[in-house]
């Protein structure tokens, strides 16, 4: 048996390429994939601490993540691509026409 | 009454706005593209019925859904105050909507689902449900804040808050992850049973605390997590500005005293130097970065971040006035926020032309009545005595110091004062500046001009009297004995 | 490994069988019978409506992007049904039926979103 | 309560009638005639009067230990029990009541009465003015301010009155707000008064948890109301010295004492925050009196009155109350000495006085600094009026080397005006030399130390100076020869009667008021002392150290005449010093500036305070304001943008990815770094959603290492 301790480690592994992934990446369909990244670390976080607890609590909480999940990329693709039709581009760093 | 149904009316405002917003949907599918104004009245009708539901839940008031939901004295306050906002900002809105152009129907009904994800927010007494909750609202934000399709800013503020916002929740469940791990619970009543025999926090629950910190602390606009704030409030249409400002903020730091409070009390002493830092940041952060803001709406953004700065500072408190005087104030400072950004989606003009500052010299002869109330609005952000922002202030000070925090009700003072000077730049500007442009402002029609006024006299009316809110407030506090 | 565990998949394997019985006659009965007049296209594999060759990159029309998604979204909500199904008959102690109408409200919010999709036209491919 | 005592048990009317007609002038103002608007305003304040009037004569008609009257007209701010970390406190309210003694009776008598006086005045001297609506709206908004700080019967609705006023005030300095200069002076004074209000806020805040209650006192109430419902501050300070819960001197007291002072020299002006005042003289000259002279700016000096018990057992507090004082009387006096605006001249001739009046309350004499409030609210008043009434006869010329020889073309003015200088010179019989010498004695007699001598010393040497720059300003308005110009001179003429005749009125006061503060030495009966007793708190015997201050009578007799004939003759030698310097010497005044060149630079531009006031605070404030801006636009796009297009040309096969990292993240990050070091807001609003985002991770790393710490430590 796996003991849970990889699992979690595998989820900070995920969580922190994730992380690394929405601070560095440029194009926003990336950095919203990189974001999913980090929800399905806590997916397996939940999953792995349900098995190591004998609760169902945490799959539970995972099913509302993926839900969760869907809905942002349904939502967040709806508005990159608004985004796209009135500006043609989708890097990160030619978003600014709102700051200081 | 059976369970199921008691459970029903401790969510009956939630309930009641979600069939609503439902009913509206489906109604903007089969009207005809000239009867859409019905669906603006619609809203109304249910943003009402949900305040109206209020009064069901408080016939329950325990814990309903096995422990998920809670129905006290706090949740049932900021209930009412949630869905008072969206009742105004509907009011505000109807105008700009039509000026603009936009749909109606989607508009209000994702309204109203901002409005149940708050209100759940406001009631959850669990991790699961408070995310739930948190999301909800959430993703009808995004949606609201890029609800001017055509407009970059507003597209623009849209994907920073999306992108952002889900980078932040995601901080949240990853503590919330930890927390379940590290006790095998997302009950927060059961967290603070646990801890109450003196168990102390282990690591991993104290860094899940940390973590979910990290997702309210982006919600209520505090800093570091406070970035978002000004842009997203700048590109968004005018009236979900004044949504953002006061609404969100309202559950957020709901679910902040919630989760803080029951669930982890036991790491006070943990958590408070978090708070204390980060209110003292939020407070300098927005207040100096206002004074030289030219543009009317971003400089309230920046103030609203100053004020939750403030709010803070009553939860670092750590006592029962504490929280009351943050309940008090939260209703102040999101009226009279609310008011003021209605004044600002009034006198924006197609397309938001009319925000820079200079936008708004001579308003005092041109129309009277729209400075006198943004006057009140200012004042009362400024904490000017007799205005309700004042007693607000009193009170937070009061807390802070009674808590023995004179540090930092030593920088409230200094904020305040910092304050003074750009929103009475606006004043000064409204009144005794003349326009270089000859300009007539539009008409004020009814809906903009009860807000107005509904606004205003809360400001005047709570200064003056505040028994009654303080008593509820003090009731409200009370529900974490 | 005792024989009664192996014995357990028993009808999985009389499943298979079956299932490939069934395939291969339909298979052969088609080419035994069935006319046939190859093109270019038919040769090729079947992927969907897209070329299976060339630049994967190539640019498609984003109303494959909203199909999608309408699919993702309706697709994950059904996800809810499992743990409905598994613990079934603990939401409706006796003879009462709460569970079942509390999941037909679920799908009755559902369809009022498909309702609003279908009126909305999004899912008119030609527009 | 005593039959026929109507006026008191409608004391609480007092503030209303002003505010009624402040409402009615700033809602329909603009469609009154201007009869409607005297009548309304003169009218409201006229019965205010009356009634402060009667309720003053029916209060006097008490026992004088009964002279007290407080009613609670709603409570304002219930808070009920509160836990906190210091116990429960049972029942802290607020609440919006009036307090009607001894001392609010002489404050609401000065206010409404030189108040009345000025109303009348201002609709001579306003009537060609734009917004006369708005001007008299504003008037009668601050009486009614004024009347709530004096009337109240506890801290935070002082507050109320206190904050009330300064809007007023910032209102009506910016009367004229399409000059750039008044409106600037109306911001000043708002901004510099908020710091002294942040004082005084939190010494209410600091009371409140020091006592559990801001009333003043539980005196006063009906017979049928249980006072000890109401319990206030003196009572709690009383029961806490008999506890020994409170000593003389405990830090938390000297604390509030200094707090509340800090507070009192923001409107009050004294040094450092009095640089409001003589700018504040950008407003329309009634304002200047009545605001600026007579009433508002002593608002300081009866709070340090009101709150007297409290300085009493803080002896450090009145310690740098007294040297503060006597600081800014003589500070403010050498700059009157050289101004040539003739308001100016009043206005620092104001800071000084009121610094006599804080020196007086320092040494103990609490009854004499209200002493002179009172006579100097009429004499004071009356220059600024005189003044007035001179720059309305030279069609607004305040230039006093433009002016010279008006003694027999304005004779009403002129002749008042000459009265009012005598009293502020502190000749006898006037009323400035009874006040004035009353506080010099006590300073004198205050204690044995040096500090006491040192102190009566400044406040002689001001004593000459203050009649040396009156005599000056007397002099070159009023005799030797005509500077005015040539166009002007043909206008001159003297003012209507609505102006002249309070002018006479004043002066009258100005000659017999002192004369109810008569010493004893002079073979008077000091009533004002004696009606002012019941509000001087006297400490318990068993509190030693503070009572030995009153020297036996036989002893001080002798030496009270000395210092009488000192001061007499100083100011007698400062008026002949005038008389030489600008009357019979032509042009010796130029030669003496020219001798003396620096320090009469310096004195003419104030100690260049503004100046060093605008380096430290005003441009500083702006520059970090500024320099976030430009840090952002110079550095963070200089270094951001060309630092990366370097970076990319020289390390151009690197991969996007890392060429986004050291563009937007490295430097990003770096600059981040260094802006949040450097500059605490606008910095990271860079607009780039990966700065942004960085922030966040930033914010997380620091929460999630605090978090961490601490729970290794509690492992």
């Amino acid at each position: 048996m796996i003991p849970t301790s990889h699992y979690l480690i595998l989820s900070l592994l995920l969580f922190t390429i994730g992380v690394i992934g929405v601070v560095t990446r440029r194009n926003v369909v990336i950095i919203l994939m990189s974001i999913e990244l980090i929800l399905n670390a806590v997916n397996i976080n939940l999953v792995a601490f349900s098995r190591h607890l004998g609760s169902i609590d945490g799959q539970a909480f995972a099913i509302f993540i993926i839900t969760d999940a869907a809905a942002e990329a349904a939502v967040g693709l709806g508005i990159i691509i608004a985004y796209f039709r009135n500006r043609q581009t989708l890097l990160a760093d030619e978003m600014d026409l709102l700051r200081w | 009454m059976t369970p199921a149904l008691a459970d029903a009316y401790s969510l009956a405002p939630v309930i009641t706005a979600c069939g609503f917003g439902i009913l509206i949907i489906v109604g903007d599918a089969f009207l005809p593209r000239g009867g859409k104004s019905l669906l603006a009245r619609i809203g109304v009708v249910g943003a009402l019925a949900s305040l109206a539901a209020v009064t069901l839940a408080s016939r329950h008031t325990d814990d309903a859904y096995s422990g998920l939901i809670r129905t006290d004295a706090f949740s049932l306050f900021l209930e009412s105050l949630i869905f008072v906002i969206t009742v105004l900002v509907m009011l505000g809105s109807y105008d700009y909507l039509v000026r603009e152009g936009l749909p109606l129907g989607e508009y209000h009904a994702l309204l109203l689902f901002a409005a149940s994800g708050m209100a759940v927010m406001a009631s959850a007494n669990e991790l699961l449900t408070a995310f739930v909750g948190l999301e909800i609202s959430s993703i009808a934000s995004y949606v609201l804040a890029g609800y001017r399709r055509t407009a970059s800013k507003s597209n623009e503020s849209a994907l920073k808050y999306f992108l952002l916002g889900s980078f932040a929740t995601a901080f949240f469940l990853y503590g919330a992850a930890m927390v379940y791990g590290a006790t095998g619970t997302t009950r927060l009543d059961v967290l603070r049973e646990m801890f109450v025999a003196g168990r102390a926090p282990g690591p991993l629950m104290l860094l899940g605390c940390a973590m979910i910190l990290v997702g309210l602390g982006f919600k209520a606009a505090v800093a570091p997590f406070q970035v978002w704030t000004p842009d997203v409030y700048e590109g968004a249409p005018t009236p979900v500005t004044a949504l953002f400002a006061s609404g969100p903020k309202a559950a957020a730091f709901a679910l902040l005293v919630r989760i803080l409070v029951t669930g982890f009390g036991a790491a006070n002493a943990t958590w408070f130097w978090a708070i204390w830092v980060s209110a003292v940041l939020t407070m300098f952060i927005g207040n100096l970065a206002a004074l030289t803001q030219n543009n009317v709406k971003r400089m309230l953004a920046y103030s609203s971040i100053a004020h939750a700065g403030y709010l803070l500072v009553a939860l670092a408190a750590r006592s029962e006035i504490g929280i009351a005087a943050l309940l008090y104030y939260l209703v102040v400072y999101a009226l009279v926020t609310l008011g003021a950004f209605t004044i600002i989606t009034h006198l924006g003009e197609p397309g938001e032309r009319r925000l820079e500052i200079d936008a708004y010299a001579g308003l005092g002869t041109r129309q009277p009545f729209t400075a006198f109330c943004m006057t009140i609005f200012l004042l009362s952000l400024l904490g000017l005595p007799i205005t309700a922002g004042f007693l607000g202030k009193f009170y937070i000070f009061d807390s802070a110091l009674k808590a023995q925090l004179p540090g930092l009700a030593v920088m409230l003072a200094m904020n305040s004062v910092i304050g003074a000077y750009y929103y009475l730049r606006l004043v000064r500007v409204m009144y005794f500046t003349e326009p270089e442009q000859e300009w007539t402002p539009e008409p004020v029609t009814a809906g903009v001009g009860a807000v107005m006024f509904l606004t205003a006299v809360a400001a005047l009316g709570f200064g003056l009297f505040p028994g009654p809110l303080m008593t509820f407030a003090t009731i409200s506090a009370q529900s974490f004995r | 490994m005792s024989p009664s565990y192996l014995s357990d998949y028993a009808p999985l394997l009389i499943h298979i069988l079956a299932a490939m019985i069934v395939a291969g006659a339909l298979l052969s009965l088609s080419v035994l019978v069935g006319y046939r007049r190859p093109s270019r296209e038919k040769s090729e594999a079947y992927e969907c409506g897209i070329h299976p060759t060339g630049d994967a990159r190539e640019p498609f029309s984003v109303k494959f992007y909203l199909v999608a998604i309408l699919f993702i979204l309706f697709d994950v909500e059904a996800i809810f049904l499992y743990p409905w199904a598994y613990v079934f008959r603990d939401l409706n102690p006796g003879k009462s039926l709460a569970g079942f109408y509390e999941m037909l409200l679920y799908i009755v919010i559902l369809l009022a979103g498909y309702i609003y999709l279908w009126r909305k036209g999004a899912l008119d491919w030609n527009r | 309560m005593m039959p026929g005592e109507y006026f008191l048990e409608h004391a609480g009317w007092i503030p209303l009638f002003p505010l009624v007609s402040a409402a009615l002038m700033l809602f329909l103002g603009r469609r009154l005639p201007k009869f409607a608007v005297n009548l309304f305003c003169v009218g409201s304040v006229f019965i205010s009067f009356v009634f402060s009037a009667g309720a003053v004569y029916q209060l006097a008609h008490r026992a004088a230990e009964d002279r007290f009257f407080q009613k609670i007209l709603f409570i304002w701010i219930p808070a009920g029990v509160y836990h906190t970390t210091a116990g429960p406190l049972a029942n802290f309210a607020a609440d919006w009541g009036i307090l009607l003694d001894p001392l609010s009776s002489v404050m609401i008598l000065v206010v409404t009465g030189v108040g009345f006086l000025i109303h009348v005045y201002s609709t001579g001297y306003m009537a060609q003015e734009g917004g006369y609506y708005r001007f008299f709206g504003y008037l009668n908004l601050f009486m009614f301010s004024m009347l709530t700080l004096v009337l109240a019967n506890n801290l935070l609705l002082m507050f109320v009155g206190w904050e009330g006023v300064g809007l007023c005030s910032y209102l009506l300095i910016s009367f004229y707000f399409h000059k750039k200069t008044a409106s600037d002076a109306g911001k000043k004074a708002f901004i510099v008064n908020r710091v002294g209000d942040t004082g005084f806020l939190l010494a209410i805040f600091l009371s409140s948890v020091t006592f559990g209650t801001i009333r003043f006192t539980s005196r006063g109430f009906e017979k049928l109301v249980d006072a000890t419902q109401y319990p206030g501050m003196l009572d709690a300070l009383n029961i806490g010295i008999a506890s020994g819960v409170f000593a003389v001197g405990m830090p938390v007291l000297t604390a509030i004492a200094l707090l509340m002072f800090v507070g009192a020299t923001g409107k009050s002006a004294q040094i450092p925050l009095y640089v409001w005042l003589p700018d504040a003289m950008e407003g329309p000259t009634p304002v200047s009196a009545l605001i600026h002279a007579a009433t508002m700016v002593t608002a300081g000096v009866y709070m340090v009155v009101r709150m007297n018990s409290l300085f009493q057992m803080a002896p450090f507090a009145m310690h740098v109350v007294a040297a503060i004082g006597a600081l800014t009387a003589i500070y403010a006096a050498s700059m009157g000495l050289v101004q040539t605006d003739i308001k100016r001249v009043l206005a620092y001739s104001t800071i000084s006085q009121l610094g006599y009046m804080f020196l007086a309350c320092g040494v103990g004499a609490f009854v004499g600094g209200v002493f002179h409030l009172m006579t100097h609210a009429f004499f004071k008043a009356l220059l600024f009026l005189g003044s007035g009434s001179v720059i309305h006869a030279l069609s607004g010329e305040q230039d006093m080397r433009k002016m010279g020889a008006l003694w027999s073309k304005i004779p009403v003015t002129a002749k008042t005006f000459f009265i009012a200088t005598l009293a502020i010179a502190g000749i006898p019989p006037f009323a400035g030399f009874f006040s004035k010498d009353e506080i010099l004695w006590k300073t004198f007699s205050g204690g044995e130390e040096v500090f006491y001598k040192v102190l009566w010393v400044v406040g002689v040497i001001t004593a000459g100076m203050t009649a040396f720059y009156m005599f000056r300003l007397v002099n070159m308005t009023f005799f030797g020869t005509s500077r005015v110009e040539h166009e002007v001179e043909h206008h001159i003429h003297e003012s209507p009667p609505s102006m002249t005749v309070p002018l006479i009125i004043l002066a009258i006061l100005s000659v017999v008021g002192g004369w109810i503060g008569k010493p004893a030495s002079l073979g008077g009966v000091n009533h004002f002392e004696r009606w002012l007793e019941p509000v001087i708190f006297s400490p318990p015997a068993a509190l030693a150290g503070l009572a030995e201050r009153a020297l036996p009578a036989a002893h001080r007799e002798p030496m009270e005449y000395i210092l009488m004939a000192v001061s007499v003759l100083i100011a007698l030698a400062g008026i002949w010093l005038a008389r030489v310097i600008y009357l019979q010497r032509e042009g010796l005044a130029d030669r003496l500036a020219e001798k003396w060149g620096p320090l009469y630079t310096l004195l003419h531009r104030k100690y260049y305070m503004d100046e060093i006031y605008d380096a430290l605070f005003v441009q500083r404030t702006k520059d970090l304001a500024t320099a976030l801006g430009m840090f952002d636009r110079g550095v963070i796009d200089g270094v951001g943008v060309n630092g990366s297009g370097a970076l990319t040309l020289a390390i151009c096969r690197i991969s996007m990815w890392w060429d986004t990292w050291i563009v937007d993240g490295l430097v990003g990050l770096t600059g981040t770094l260094v802006r949040l070091g450097s500059y605490p807001a606008r910095f990271v609003q860079t607009g780039k959603l990966q700065s942004y985002a960085l922030v966040i991770v930033l914010g997380v790393l620091l929460l999630l290492g605090y978090f961490l710490r601490h729970a290794m430590g509690m492992v």
